[in-house]
């Protein structure tokens, strides 16, 4: 902890090991889905905000955003930032670099957000106006998540990244490597500290950990709480643990059996023993939570919802009612919603002692999102930490939300919803924030036990990182912060 | 060269030629086989059935699979590997980034593996019986005994996490001197070389211990030969064809069957993309993959039955 | 008394009293050799007969200071100008092999290493021993092959040993063992793998070359009358012992041992009876221009490789046919071709009248067990995992549909009938000799009830004495069971000795048919006569006093 | 020719004591995975100690995991799927290989001929790489990895039968029972068959090595068993990480499938004469 006070140093070539890479890595902004490309958005890239540890949007290639409904945004741009190819950024960029997301030729990821955006113009070399479909008073949070990065009109290339970002492409071979060096130019001035950052994948735990160990890398992301003792034990390493990053959660689809029954929500809610998930499941590296989406961290978090406690007695008065005892439930579970097949065995076992019979069917990683996740009655699910609680409101609460995960339907839900949406007054939006978290928590058949940390381990040579909510590795943006103790 | 030996040999190469036809046709039809497609994985968590079935139409999905084979096995032929819509670019570039690092590994796993192996087998053959000889064959077996990811994390374990002499990962950085090179080949090369080495030196053995139980060896011996002799002029000659061929088996996975070894020390690899390829559903990538796993072994094989029949002085 | 004067002198060999032991896979000793003595005296040639596994190469060998893998010297000594072999340190046996001592072995062909050059084999022996440089050791090869009379000399040794006949590779096989000059030559059993014709050619070869010489030589043989020819001492061995020792004339003239005499009586030919003492009776196999080979058909509607060319038979009810020729003239081939293992590319097989289909899938079982074949090898005639009352029980079950106490007791009467005890039935064909073995062969055959036997060289295999028995055993069951036997050999006077008629063979073609009493009649084809001419017989002068046509010899010997 | 005439008797095969105790070691797996359920003394799955990478001690004989499951119990059940799983994927693989090897050198010709090329196809894809598409096609079951193992398997074994019996098929017994009119069954199970079984199980042998192996490389590459079951391979795997503590829970497994393939491999190296003579 040591090396975090201290003040940064210059130089050095920084080695970062990601937990996983493909040859579907990318730099192009509409394509970015995995945590390499996120890393590799925030390096070589901009956006116009960046979100802070309380998800509040923080400006930096805006100047300003400015809306009187909402609904309309104007946006000042800082001048005088230059592209790494010389040319300096205007509002042409931003339009450009806006209207990928929109244009759904191009299917971006993050179209889902962008679409709301039915209009973007320069009304002059450094301002762009943005229209909305309805209001959203989070649209400078929006616009300060991954993939709203900056890049020169008409860039169709993607082989090298041209941003504004702390660190230019040196290599960028696609599951394997990229290698930035410093951008001399870059317009902040106490920021990208070391020479070159080298990024790559190491999908294997034992592996990271050993290049760990023998000091082949600097920056290994993503450990799993089994090797925290090693790194705790090793003088030479630290760990940065990050509380949010995402959460598994369970399912209940309430408009298909068992969930139709009211009692079975009842009884799997009492029978999740939250703290044993979190003590054998998560070996510490969680947070229990209570059952909404809103992470801790966030300014709109409702500390008034409290988890359910854990009472095999009360459920399995539940699962009487529901004449649900000794009949086999099917559980969906898959490696591809982290840690839910331990869940599910937490789950079984403690269920297996009050009489009720849970079959975990557990489904390969592939293909389980378009197979299993959703369709299944009873199945696990997992969710990345999202920048604001209305995206995370919207896409799995609304009534007609495709991700609806326990097909959730409340009219007021959807309603005070839009309210907070629309609103620029903070304090009316964690009243309703926090409504709506209580609602859900009790209503909503979904149920989530904790939120995963996530764990970066670190040399202690390396500063400058803080554990952020976002998720590893400082919500996946070190570039600017990051330092190396020669 | 008499004209038998030509026409066996052009045999051997049609026979390598249709097989690679055979594996064509199986690897296309089995990659068709697997679940989810490159539409559903490119899709993700945000997949839907229309937004999949607008991606199939966009990516040519949607048409007839012996259509799209023929146009596959057209572009191989003309040089054209495929596009790898999930990584949105030439298949022929990814290979291009991951095939020399296969290569090296496999060349320099080779230039030490056959001169070792057969130098071992041959020496164990020349002293059979005596301690050198049991030496050999007892540490032949016990490494083929051990799974490879074991020897692999147990040399991580000392070389590297305790000693601290040779990197873990064999993960070249981008700005490497000549030593740290060779420092990174070093385990990944020694954990193949046991891997192949001790079948090696097993065939290798026993295709001389056969020679040697011939009675034109024997008669050598009877003319006065030394043991050296008799193996090096006598057995060896004769015992070309099985060698080789157990070389040219050995060595026909390095390439496609290095993956515990990719994996361990994170090399950068031809077998790693293909796994990469089969995760991501990227079709045009496994199957270039496959095929060329497949065609360095046809390549070996058939190397191996043209050295056999050159080797064999009947058809001189 | 040997006819060519030579002056034979001291002792060169001393073997006193010499054991072999071997050790077997399960880690039982076995004596081969249980305390052989003998002497070899410089200039002359000593001939060691007896049957297979007698121990005769293991003594041959251990002139070389070598015991095979698995042998080893346990007692006695070998003593070479005086000097025991047995002390001798490995470096010094090199030194010896080749140099002092060499060897001329069975099997040309398997001796000479495949992937090299002839000439480089036969002067490897200069080149390990230092004794002459290259060009003089090519020039001392040379000469060798001339005197060995083989053919272009001067080119031969530039081929691969697959390039030349067996019997040039035997004669190139003695230039190898010659160019050393060593003290002393052991030839092992040098003309066995060779056909008669070719034979004499070796032979003659070979004396030619002691004479010349005046060498000291061991020779090694089961075949009395070939050594007859060439030694002049024999020394008669039987499981390991010698039984006994005398100069060549005692011992084929007036044998001691009753082994000997044994030896010497399997030898005499025993004449056949007159055809015309048989009736004759109706055909109860024909074979009509039957062509038959290997290979894919061309287009001329013949295999790629004709073994058989045109070729008819009659054979008569009660009746023995005996085919002869020389190896590879087809022999074997119409006999899978009549038992339709081998479908035959054109021509017919009559059986009992009916034709028979070509293939062995298309005919019937009766048919099938009419007509039986016995193999000439029965070690692989026999499956190595059935117990012999298994192995002649199938035929049993197969075409009569006989199980078990009634099966038994059949099998046990075939036994009988082989004279081999009943017990015999629980055992592995490992477990039994090679007679025993192609008696089980036999009964199996007889098992199935058949009409006709096409017998494949059975005794080709065997030792003269248990090749006598079979010979006998066969005639007797012809007699009681009415058998007709198609009769397949290359030796003239088993085939004589047994059979009614004789076919004689060459490269696939029938060259005439006549009764087997007519045989030195007149008016034969030349190449029968060959045939008869080249048999050596026990007379010590046969070889020296031979007159054969040259002629004759170049077109039919492959020598 | 030199064809012995001298009786010979039965050989006795001599087991080296080598082979004993490596035979020993093998039959101990196999008891253990047989019996596994009567042997185990908590459920696999369960995390009885909160205790994880725990030392060797009364209640937990081997230690605990990571998660704090019984390894001593996880070893057992182990031993059944490692020992399970490669056993009935190497029976399947034996059926279809030897039955194919057979049929292929009784009927010869083209029969022949198409299986053999169509059977080397497969030979060329890495096994592992050919697992991996497997179990990503199919998921990553039982029966799939058993299927994968059958099919990786099985032309292997054909090769090896179909050589081997086409050695046989040459010889005159085989001829003289087809002289007989034997059908093409009777000649491939009694005729070729016993003739073959020796070398065959012992190559069978060697193969159930390599199936192990290629199974714990499955598992390492997190393919394999899934858990809370595990084989050996995943195991190790999934401990791997207190290596560094010397923890029994990556030592045992690793002990215990190095002890078995070891004991197979010194077994079969060390079998009668007669056998490993006709395997070489
Ligand atoms: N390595 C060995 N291990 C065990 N027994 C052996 C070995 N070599 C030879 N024998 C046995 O020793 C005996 C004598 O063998 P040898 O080769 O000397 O006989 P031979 O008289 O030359 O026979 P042939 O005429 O068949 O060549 C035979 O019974 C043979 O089976
Ligand atoms: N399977 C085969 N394929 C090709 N050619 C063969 C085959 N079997 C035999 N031949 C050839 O056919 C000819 C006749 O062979 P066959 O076996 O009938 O001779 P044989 O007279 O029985 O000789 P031997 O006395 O040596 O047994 C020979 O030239 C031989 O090389
Ligand atoms: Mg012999
Ligand atoms: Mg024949």
């Amino acid at each position: 902890q040591n090396a975090v006070a201290q003040t940064p140093k210059r130089g050095g070539a920084l080695r970062v090991a990601l937990n996983s890479t493909s040859t579907a890595d990318t730099l192009d902004p509409v394509r970015a889905s995995a945590q390499g490309d996120y890393m590799r958005m925030s390096t070589f890239y901009n956006k116009l905000t960046v979100l802070d540890n309380s998800f509040t949007p923080q400006m930096e290639l805006a100047e300003s955003f400015d809306t009187k409904d909402a609904k309309v945004w104007t946006i000042k741009l800082k001048t005088g930032v230059t592209f790494h190819n010389g040319k300096t950024m205007d509002s042409a960029d931003v339009v450009y670099s806006l209207s990928r997301h929109v244009d759904p030729k191009l299917t971006s990821r993050a179209n889902a957000l962008a679409k709301a955006m039915i209009k973007i113009e320069a009304v002059d070399k450094n301002t762009v106006r943005i229209e909305l479909d309805q209001p959203n008073a989070d649209l400078p949070a929006i616009l300060g998540t991954y993939h709203f990065v900056i890049i020169p009109e008409g860039t169709t290339e993607f082989t090298k990244a041209v941003g504004t970002g702390p660190y230019m492409t040196e290599v960028f071979e696609p599951g394997i490597r990229t290698v930035g060096k410093r951008n001399p130019n870059y317009f902040k001035s106490d920021a990208a500290f070391v020479d070159s950052i080298e990024m790559f994948g190491i999908p294997d735990e034992n592996a990271r950990v050993n290049a760990l160990l023998s000091g082949d890398i600097h920056i290994g992301a993503s450990m799993d709480a089994r090797s925290a003792p090693l790194i705790k034990n090793n003088p030479a390493l630290r760990l940065m643990v990050a509380p949010g990053g995402s959460y598994t959660n369970l399912n209940i689809r309430m408009d298909m059996e068992p969930g139709s029954k009211k009692d079975f929500i009842d009884g799997v809610r009492a029978l999740i023993n939250r703290d044993a998930i979190n003590r054998a499941v998560l070996r510490g590296f969680g947070e229990p939570h209570n059952d909404q989406p809103i992470q801790r961290a966030s300014r709109y978090f409702n500390a008034d919802v409290v988890p359910p406690t854990f009472d095999p007695e009360r459920a399995k008065h539940h699962f009487e009612k529901a004449g649900l005892i000794g009949v086999g439930i099917p559980l969906i579970c898959s490696e591809a919603a982290k840690a839910s097949p331990d869940m599910a065995m937490v789950l079984q076992q403690d269920a297996a002692k009050i009489g009720v019979k849970i079959d975990v069917q557990r489904m390969p990683a592939d293909g389980y999102w378009s197979n299993q996740w959703i369709k299944a009655p009873f199945h696990f699910g997992n969710i990345n930490a999202r920048p604001t609680a209305d995206i995370l409101f919207s896409l799995l609460y609304k009534s007609d939300a495709a991700w609806n995960e326990s097909r959730y339907v409340d009219a007021k839900f959807d309603k005070i919803l839009l309210e907070a949406r629309g609103s620029l007054d903070e304090a009316q939006r964690k009243q309703i924030y926090g409504e709506m978290q209580a609602m859900v928590a009790k209503d909503a058949a979904t149920i989530i036990p904790a939120y995963i940390a996530s764990a970066d381990a670190m040399s202690t040579k390396v500063g400058g990182l803080n554990p952020h909510p976002l998720g590893m590795l400082q919500g996946y943006n070190i570039a600017d912060t990051v330092w190396l103790d020669a | 060269m008499n004209k038998r030996i030509l026409e066996m040999i052009g045999g051997r190469l049609a026979i390598a030629i249709l097989s690679l036809f055979l594996v064509s046709l199986a690897v296309f039809f089995i990659t068709e086989l697997l679940p989810g497609d490159t539409a559903q994985e490119l899709l993700g968590q945000a997949v839907t059935t229309e937004a999949a079935a607008q991606l199939r139409e966009t990516l040519g999905l949607d048409r007839p699979a012996i259509l799209r084979y023929f146009e596959w096995i057209f572009g191989l032929l003309t040089g054209d590997l495929g596009y790898s819509h999930v990584s949105d670019r030439p298949v022929a570039n990814l290979v291009a980034e991951r095939l020399p690092n296969s290569l090296t590994l496999a060349a320099i796993t080779m230039a030490i593996t056959i001169p070792l192996a057969l130098g071992l087998g041959i020496f164990a053959a020349i002293w059979k019986g005596s301690i050198f000889d049991r030496a050999i064959s007892s540490a032949a077996i016990m490494l083929v005994s051990f799974p490879e990811f074991m020897i692999a994390t147990l040399l991580v374990m000392w070389l590297s996490v305790y000693m601290q002499w040779l990197p873990a990962l064999s993960f070249i950085p981008a700005t490497a001197d000549f030593r740290t090179i060779v420092l990174a080949f070093i385990m990944p090369v020694s954990v193949l070389v046991f891997g192949s080495c001790s079948q090696m030196i097993r065939l290798s053995r026993a295709a001389i211990a056969d020679a040697m139980a011939t009675p034109y060896v024997e008669m050598a011996m009877l003319k006065g030969a030394s043991r050296s002799r008799m193996v090096l002029r006598h057995a060896l000659p004769n015992a070309v064809a099985p060698i080789v061929n157990s070389v040219a088996l050995s060595m026909s996975g390095l390439l496609g069957g290095v993956i515990i070894v990719e994996t361990v020390f994170n090399y950068p690899g031809l077998a790693k993309l293909m796994v990469d390829g089969v995760s991501t559903r990227d079709m045009p990538l496994i199957q270039t993959c496959s095929m060329i796993f497949c065609g360095f072994y046809l390549v070996l094989i058939t190397a191996a039955d043209i050295i056999a029949i050159l080797s064999n002085p009947r058809l001189r | 008394m040997t006819i060519h004067s030579k002056t034979v002198g001291e002792t060169l060999v001393k073997v006193e009293d010499l054991k072999v032991t071997a050790t077997t896979d399960s880690g039982r000793k076995i004596e081969i050799l249980k305390g052989v003595s003998f002497d070899v005296r410089r200039g002359e040639v000593l001939a060691l007969i007896g049957e297979s596994g007698s121990g005769k190469t293991t003594i041959a060998l251990s002139l070389l200071a070598y015991a095979r893998s698995g042998c080893h010297f346990s007692g006695g000594r070998v003593l070479l100008n005086g000097k025991d072999l047995m002390t001798l340190s490995e470096k010094e046996r090199q030194k010896l092999r080749g140099n002092t001592v060499s060897y001329v072995p069975q099997s040309a062909a398997a001796s000479f290493n495949p992937s090299k050059k002839i000439m480089d084999q036969v002067v490897e022996v200069a080149e390990i021993h230092g004794i002459l440089d290259k060009a003089a050791a090519r020039q001392k090869a040379i000469g060798l092959f001339r005197s060995l009379s083989l053919p272009s000399p001067d080119t031969i040794g530039d081929r691969y040993p697959h390039q030349v006949s067996g019997g040039q590779l035997q004669r190139l096989a003695a230039a190898m063992a010659l160019i050393g000059d060593p003290e002393l030559v052991v030839f092992d059993e040098p003309t066995t793998a060779l056909d008669v014709t070719t034979q004499i050619e070796v032979l003659k070869a070979f004396k030619s070359a002691i004479l010349d010489r005046g060498m000291t030589g061991v020779y090694v043989s089961h075949d009395l009358a070939v050594v007859a020819q060439i030694s002049d001492r024999i020394i008669v061995l039987k499981d390991g012992e010698v039984q006994e020792a005398g100069e060549t004339e005692q011992i084929v003239g007036a044998p001691a041992h009753p082994y000997t005499q044994a030896l010497i009586s399997a030898f005499e030919p025993v004449e056949a009876e007159p055809a015309g003492s048989r009736p004759a009776s109706s055909a109860v196999l024909e074979m009509r221009d039957v062509v038959a080979g290997y290979g894919n058909v061309k287009s001329d509607g013949k295999p790629h490789i004709v073994a058989v060319d045109g070729v008819s038979l009659t054979l008569q009810r009660g009746h023995s046919l005996g085919v002869i020729g020389e190896s590879g003239c087809g022999k074997s081939t119409l006999l899978r071709v009549a038992a339709g293992l081998l479908p035959a590319a054109s021509g017919d097989c009559v059986l009992d009248g009916r034709p028979l289909r070509p293939q062995v899938d298309a005919r019937g079982k009766d048919e099938l067990r009419k007509m039986q074949i016995v193999f000439q090898l029965a070690d692989t005639a026999l499956n190595p995992a059935q117990t012999v009352g298994n192995i002649i029980g199938r035929p049993l079950t197969f075409y009569h549909g006989m199980k078990g106490e009634a099966r038994d007791s059949r099998v046990i009467e075939l036994l009988d009938m082989v004279r081999m005890p009943a017990q015999f039935r629980h055992r592995l064909p490992r477990e039994l000799s090679g007679g025993q073995r192609q008696r089980v062969n036999l009964a199996r055959a007889l098992a199935a009830k058949p009409d006709v036997l096409l017998c494949d060289e059975i005794t080709s295999a065997l030792d003269t004495v248990v090749a006598a028995k079979v010979l006998e055993l066969l005639k007797e069951l012809q007699r009681e069971l009415q058998l007709s036997y198609l009769f397949v050999s290359h030796d003239i006077h088993t085939v004589q000795s047994l059979c009614d008629e004789v076919m004689v063979m060459f490269g696939g073609r029938k060259l005439e048919t006549f009764a087997a009493a007519d045989l030195h009649a007149e008016a034969r084809h030349p190449y029968t006569k060959l045939l008869a001419s080249s048999l050596p017989t026990l007379d010590p002068t046969w070889l020296d006093n031979l007159k054969q046509d040259p002629e004759l010899v170049r077109k039919f010997a492959h020598a | 020719m030199t064809v012995s005439a001298a009786p010979r008797r039965k050989l006795r095969f001599h087991i080296r004591p080598i082979a004993a105790i490596c035979l020993a070691v093998v039959l101990f797996w196999a008891a253990i995975a047989l019996f596994a359920p009567l042997l185990v003394h908590y459920p696999v799955g369960d995390m009885v100690s909160y205790d994880y990478f725990g030392p060797m001690s009364k209640e937990y004989w081997l230690g605990t995991d990571y998660l704090g499951r019984d390894i001593y119990s996880r070893l057992i059940v182990g031993a059944r799927y490692t020992i399970g799983i490669a056993f009935v994927g190497l029976i399947l693989a034996a059926l279809i290989g030897i039955t194919l090897g057979l049929f292929a050198a009784a009927f010869g010709g083209l029969f022949d001929t198409i299986l053999s090329r169509a059977i080397d196809t497969f030979v060329g894809i890495p096994n592992l790489l050919l697992a991996l598409v497997i179990v990503a096609g199919g998921g990553s079951s039982i029966p799939i990895l058993v299927f994968a193992i059958t099919i990786i398997f099985f032309p292997g074994c054909y090769r090896f039968t179909r050589s081997m019996a086409i050695n046989v098929n040459a010889l005159d017994f085989i001829a003289a029972a087809r002289a007989r009119g034997e059908g093409h069954f009777y000649v491939m199970i009694h005729e070729i068959l016993p003739n073959i079984v020796g070398p065959i199980m012992a190559d069978l042998g060697l193969r159930f090595v390599h199936i192990i192996l290629l199974l714990s490389g499955l598992s390492f590459l997190g393919l394999g068993v899934q858990p809370p079951f595990a084989d050996w391979g995943a195991m190790v795997r999934e401990n791997m990480i207190g290596i560094s503590y010397g923890s029994p829970a990556v030592v045992v497994p690793s002990l215990a499938l190095a002890s078995l393939a070891l004991a197979i491999n010194l077994l079969i190296d060390n079998l009668p004469q007669r056998i490993r003579d006709q395997l070489e």
